[in-house]
């Protein structure tokens, strides 16, 4: 009976996003039509060609992958000769890292993400989590060749990206990234790519603060809309061109874009969803810390993909990336576990691969600019400042952030963020400039302070008007008894045996 | 002495537990059961199959008490465990003929 | 008592692979006394002399690695100077990518297919499960060394391959694949284990059809005599060289060789064996997901080696491959989901990652040939046509196809086959010859049909001849009892407590 | 009660080693600060000018990595000019399946070893055992940052590294590895990170001999001093250009160095330890296989990076490495299921992966230098002789070494050891001189055996006086109710629900 | 009221619930014990160690039921249960004092 | 003929059975349990949060005997499970008022 009603009930719902897949594909079809047409007459020389009225434009410090010909652009023509851009060229061996940095980096969210938060709920939530993590991947796989590869990365405006790359236009076989000038290009397809699985994991993180309440049927059109309203305007920001990298903010690979984003939008799910069913009196302990445990493991070793990858090359920098990653991490590890260890007598499982994620978080937009002294400092920062927030913060507050999504990846993001202002050198960015206050340039903290505050307050409120309209159509909890049944099988029909 | 021997929600042991603690009842066991009664069970599908999975998860609370007590025993855990709602489950009462405290070798109404 | 039966029954058995195995390791010592007497002497300028004779030739489309020089090439002496093959130069990058997506794809096996279909079974043979994809990943690494490489990839035979490379006799530390005219290769070894990984999953992949009944005893024979006579007869005609090739038919990463051949394998199996006891009426629930999800990821992420690393390169065509493959795979897994949402009104986490598996099956042969485009239909079928197949098809005929090898493999990998030729194009596949119907070469759909048609022919009726003649020495299905009391005990004296 | 006593007790210890990490802090700071002061005078050429002095001096077979300058080096001026060496050149093929290794050899660690230990021990300990892992790679973490890489490669004495690249000091964006006359070099840092994975798994493996009744505070001082004191003395010994390099022995990827010295410890502490409570009585079969499966999945994969890594670039080398990896690990695994299955009846999935890890072991030392026939007899013998160590040697002489740590590593790592020795060949290793036995050249026989009996004798003295200290300052054993009742509710607070 | 208590093969549950229902029984509660009794157990191997299992896994079903029907239904239990081989199982009859529906404070043998 | 019902510490199991076996019962019935009781129980934290968990594991050992082994069952039982430190457990003697054994027919006394 209850069955029946839900079914032609979330069937109606299930209604809706099939015909918006069908409907990208449509557009899909059409989109490609156009443009392999376009593409088949072009070979490769000519479509580097069409990069050539782009002559005389300064690059921006994050390079803007093939844009497609500007028709308006006029070519200054005294300085044609001086600066003409050269085609860039495929590197190898730069290729093979970031094809393996892709999937390193995937691995992080499945089964990574999927596992270290399935082992933290109840027994009978794990398949409910896991589902919503996966369901993330596919969804945002599809959102992003659609539109939000083309919105974060292309477009002149400083606050929201362009179309131009929608279901991927013009990025073909031998497109590079970057387009020009450069002896280190790759595939622009992998570039693509390994920016989705950026794309992928931060609203993947969000699942962690609303876990056991929230209605799939709520988060499938709550993830797209945050994916492309969210995600996809702060990347622009940060790394598109827009106005925080014309600032001159530091993030290396993706503090803010990723985890402040996601942990604040966590945050913003758990306050407005409420707290779980018996949350304070009912024992919700982990199940399998066993689960989370590989789950994290996944998480550090493919962070090296997504610090080191950031690199976009197999070079010092990623190698620089790759070692204060592992630094940072095991420092805050090491402080959370000892600070437990002294606080409560006993070091916990749960406890140091928190401390690991956290130090992870924290270097993330440290990690192309920091030696090992900023690791130190930022591991250490990171374990000591996200213990206090998952422990005293959350207690102070009594929000629900079941999984600590803000309590590990918006605090230790901050945390990360301010410190690379401190910590940033040229020593390890190259170059001749003073980089972040230890260089002697106090005035870097501005950009950085400037950059959480703007993403904290953009995603706080977009988030929560995301959830206003989703609650409105589809309603965002499960009823009660649901959530005392478990989700898997309320939800999903199915359970761990 | 007697064996008050109740079936109830899982989610309702920790209320029970509380009542018979406020009744001067110093233990229990506790036993993961699968109840079937009138309360209907869920349908699991996997892929082309589905199960109807008639048997659903209850908690099984034993407590020996003095005789006595059973009465308000057998009260206190139906309050409790009440919810209204079909499945609250059943209480049972057994009369023990012996009870042993093992560590203490104290017998009968002495060992619970 | 029956244990002491069984023991000394199965001890004999036993025997007879051990001594098999002794017997390779003697034959390779042979062997390799021989090859390694004549590599002494050879230095690396001598060893690619040798290919000098093949002068003239103009080397198949799937290039045959390295051939041990054939003593009997005439060179055409007259084009000898125009087309005289230069050895080939090793390129670190693409060697890099290979080492690693060798490693990805065997991590799509262990653990990853022993995951998805462990999770899938009963608690009670799930140990059974991981230890039949264990022990084929063991026995067909040294089959593919003793002779299975060669098989496949050696010999003129448009049928059959050669013997030449039997114990890997030739292949050195400077042997390169391709052997000439490439500034692209790799090392042979490397070739050789990353087709080995390809040559371990395809029957792992059986596994799933037939597991809960099957005896370790009949399978151990079973997977040896099918590797060798089924898969290297396969792996040979598409990629070796063989008559598929040469026909043109296109499968870039495998999904006849690897996917039809395994699904169709299975339902063979399947039947033979007949229906698990109980089926119908006991509850065969998968006893933890949560395992099969994390198999599927592993799945997932392994297989952007297994689909970009069949681009033997970092290149252009390798992120394609990994573009279309992300993306086949996602849009398959949503179908999946929508349509289960509809017709069942729950969206199963099941339901998501079979679709997600089916939607990496169908997009294998296309990875290297087809666009965004291509990637969303052929994902959007092979998520509907599968669904289809493990829930109608499979309950119209009765067939106990326990974990959907055929429902997912085969039926996926005739999706893929078929539509590669629907959707190949060279604006992916690069060169300037119309490729698929798409292209307007409709005239590819006749090869993509053959080879579908061939290999469902062929591995039929071949692996029901290994069937009969395992079942004649050994038996082929555990006693009931067995059944009942579950494999992991009954056959492995082990279990999950 | 007895949990605060524990608790004041606890945090006890547990300051100490917080302060070592606030010193260590701080000293980092110390040591950078002059770094980096220097670093922002020094400019790339100048960076590399530093090592001129070092003209003339003949590399060791085992390079050093970018010593920082000896100031009291004379250099030879009649041979300045004609051996002058040139600055390495960075290769970005080389460092991408650098990058990737390390990743791979990460996770054999987390979560490779904590599920493979984890999975095998009872469910009540499951959570100690992947606890005291995972702190481990966060200790050695550090200390290989602190001290640990220094110590091992860097120094003149023959027996014991230098301070002089402690915290890395000199290790910056631009070192490279070699610092000269490489066309192939990486980054520094990527091999630090890639030695780093080494350094965390060789104390991980000893968890497997002492599970289930090692004091977590006893844990944290052993493995800081172990690795301190035992590893990267050995590491120096073999890789760093002591002793054992001078005479020659052979270790492709750390038989002697991770293996041997492992497993000897592991014994050590096991018998230091004493047996586990109700061993011989109790049953302690392992709680979860499917972990284990999946712990040697990931072992088997990640060994990848561990032995092909062990090229340091991406050649022929490592491809070979990779296959021979490939070969022993089946080869070993496959005689000890038929062994097994011979001996009880049965075989077990524990018995196969038993023996794959077992055969990959016994690889690890020969890695680079077998070919396929070394590797067959090196897997059959490994897969053999641990077969016997775990069930009959163990059985005699009674100690228990609780997951065989010393059965496995230190028995496969000798058996290994010596068949380097024996089957090592110029055909693989590369060069003109002969190697092993089977080149003629039986005289390296000795510095295998040498370096074993040295690495035995040295890692059993020192874990012993490692034990008697920790001992006497926080105990070893935790008490026998504590080991009942499971470490992970009494040692962490947290368990499997 | 009587409580008729079954340890039966697992296999069996689903027939003997059928057989059950089949008198007009409408719940059970059932529990996941290991039985140890004639029936031999099996042997572990792990590595070098073996393990003896004495216990096999086993289903406990617990029924009450009207005084007049604990006949037929120990008869229904048992012929549902039987496969003849060892280690069938048993049934035991207990007497219950009182009986008691949570939901409705119903007693005896309206509770059942 | 009665059941001896025994709630004990869950690694004095096999002690259990042997004390058992010695005195020539064949068969037993084993379920794990939680108990309350005196004993008290541990505390998990995890992160922010604590959880005293009050319910430690149990094992309930269930044997079927002629009344006239009874006593010596309950001694036996007592004295194997005993390790004199709180938390060591009960023994409850019931009434059986019939028993069967499935495969057989056999009844009552026959029957265990
Ligand atoms: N005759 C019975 N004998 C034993 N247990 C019973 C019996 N009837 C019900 N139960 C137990 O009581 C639980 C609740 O019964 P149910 O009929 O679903 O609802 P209600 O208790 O509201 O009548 C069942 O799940 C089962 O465990
Ligand atoms: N005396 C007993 N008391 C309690 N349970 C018993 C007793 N004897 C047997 N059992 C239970 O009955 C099951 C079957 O008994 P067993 O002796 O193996 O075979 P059978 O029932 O055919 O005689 C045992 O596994 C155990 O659970
Ligand atoms: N009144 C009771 N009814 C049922 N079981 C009880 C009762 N009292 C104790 N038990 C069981 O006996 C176990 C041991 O009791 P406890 O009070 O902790 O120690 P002791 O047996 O030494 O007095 C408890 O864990 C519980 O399972």
């Amino acid at each position: 009976m209850t069955a029946l009603v839900l079914k032609s009930n979330w069937a109606r719902w299930a209604r809706l996003p099939l015909m918006l897949l069908a409907l990208l594909c449509f557009v899909a079809l059409a989109g490609h039509t156009a443009s392999s047409s376009r593409a088949q007459t072009a070979d490769l020389p000519a479509l580097q060609a069409k990069t050539a009225p782009a002559d005389g434009v300064v690059p921006a410090q994050d390079a803007k992958p093939a844009e497609t010909a500007k028709p308006d652009a006029k070519p200054d023509e005294k300085k044609a000769d001086e600066k003409k851009p050269v085609p860039s060229t495929l590197n190898a061996g730069d290729t093979a890292w970031m094809l393996t940095a892709t999937a390193l980096v995937l691995l992080m969210t499945i089964p990574g993400v999927a596992l270290f938060y399935g082992g933290m709920v109840r027994k009978k939530n794990v398949l409910s989590v896991v589902m919503h993590v996966f369901a993330t991947t596919c969804l945002i796989t599809v959102v992003w060749v659609a539109i939000g590869y083309s919105l974060a990365f292309t477009g002149d405006n400083n606050w929201i990206g362009g179309a131009s790359k929608a279901f991927l236009k013009g990025v073909g076989l031998n497109t590079l990234f970057p387009e020009t000038d450069s002896t280190n290009a790759i595939p622009e397809t992998v570039f693509v790519v390994f920016q989705m699985t950026f794309a992928i994991i931060t609203p993947a993180l969000i699942v962690g603060a609303y876990v056991d309440r929230m209605k799939f049927a709520a988060m499938v059109p709550f993830m797209v809309l945050w994916s492309i309203v969210v995600y996809s305007t702060v990347a622009h920001w940060v790394w598109g061109g827009g106005w925080l990298a014309d600032m001159g903010a530091l993030d290396f690979a993706g503090g803010t874009v990723v985890h402040i984003n996601a942990g604040v939008a966590g945050l913003v799910c758990a306050v407005m969803l409420g707290r779980r069913t018996g949350y304070g009196t009912e024992n919700m302990a982990p199940h399998n810390l066993t689960l989370s445990v590989v789950g994290a493991s996944l998480l550090w070793v493919g962070w090296f993909g997504f610090n080191a990858g950031s690199a976009v090359a197999a070079n010092g920098n990623a190698g620089m990336a790759m070692l204060v990653t592992q630094l940072a991490s095991a420092v805050a590890a090491l402080v959370w576990m000892f600070l437990e260890w002294m606080a409560r007598g006993k070091a916990s499982i749960l406890g140091v691969i928190s401390g690991a994620v956290a130090g992870l978080v924290a270097i993330t937009p440290a990690s192309g600019y920091v030696g090992v002294l900023g690791a130190f400092v930022i591991g250490a920062a990171a374990g000591l400042v996200c213990y206090w927030a998952v422990t005293s913060l959350k207690r102070t507050f009594k929000y629900d952030d079941a999984l600590d999504a803000f309590g590990v990846h918006a605090v230790g993001g901050i945390v990360g963020a301010l410190l690379t202002g401190v910590f940033a050198t040229k020593a390890v960015k190259g170059g001749d400039a003073a980089v972040g206050w230890i260089d002697g340039n106090a005035a870097q903290m501005l950009p950085q302070i400037y950059s959480v505050v703007a993403t904290v307050a953009f995603t706080a409120v977009a988030t929560a008007v995301i959830l206003v309209i989703v609650k409105a159509i589809v309603g965002l909890r499960v009823p009660v008894e649901q959530e005392r049944e478990g989700l898997d099988l309320a939800e999903h029909g199915e359970t761990v045996h | 002495m007697k064996l008050v021997s109740a079936i109830i929600k899982p989610f309702k042991l920790d209320e029970v537990r509380e009542a018979l603690l406020g009744l001067g009842v110093t233990g229990m066991t506790v036993t993961e059961v699968k109840g079937f009664g009138r309360q209907k069970g869920h349908t699991e599908i996997y892929r082309g199959a589905e199960y109807a999975i008639g048997f659903l998860p209850k908690i099984k609370i034993e407590v020996a008490v003095k005789a006595d007590v059973t009465e308000r025993a057998v009260e206190a855990i139906a309050k409790a465990a009440r919810t209204g709602s079909i499945g609250d489950g059943k209480v049972f009462v057994f009369d023990i003929e012996h009870a042993l405290r093992i560590r203490t070798g104290e017998s009968n109404d002495d060992a619970i």
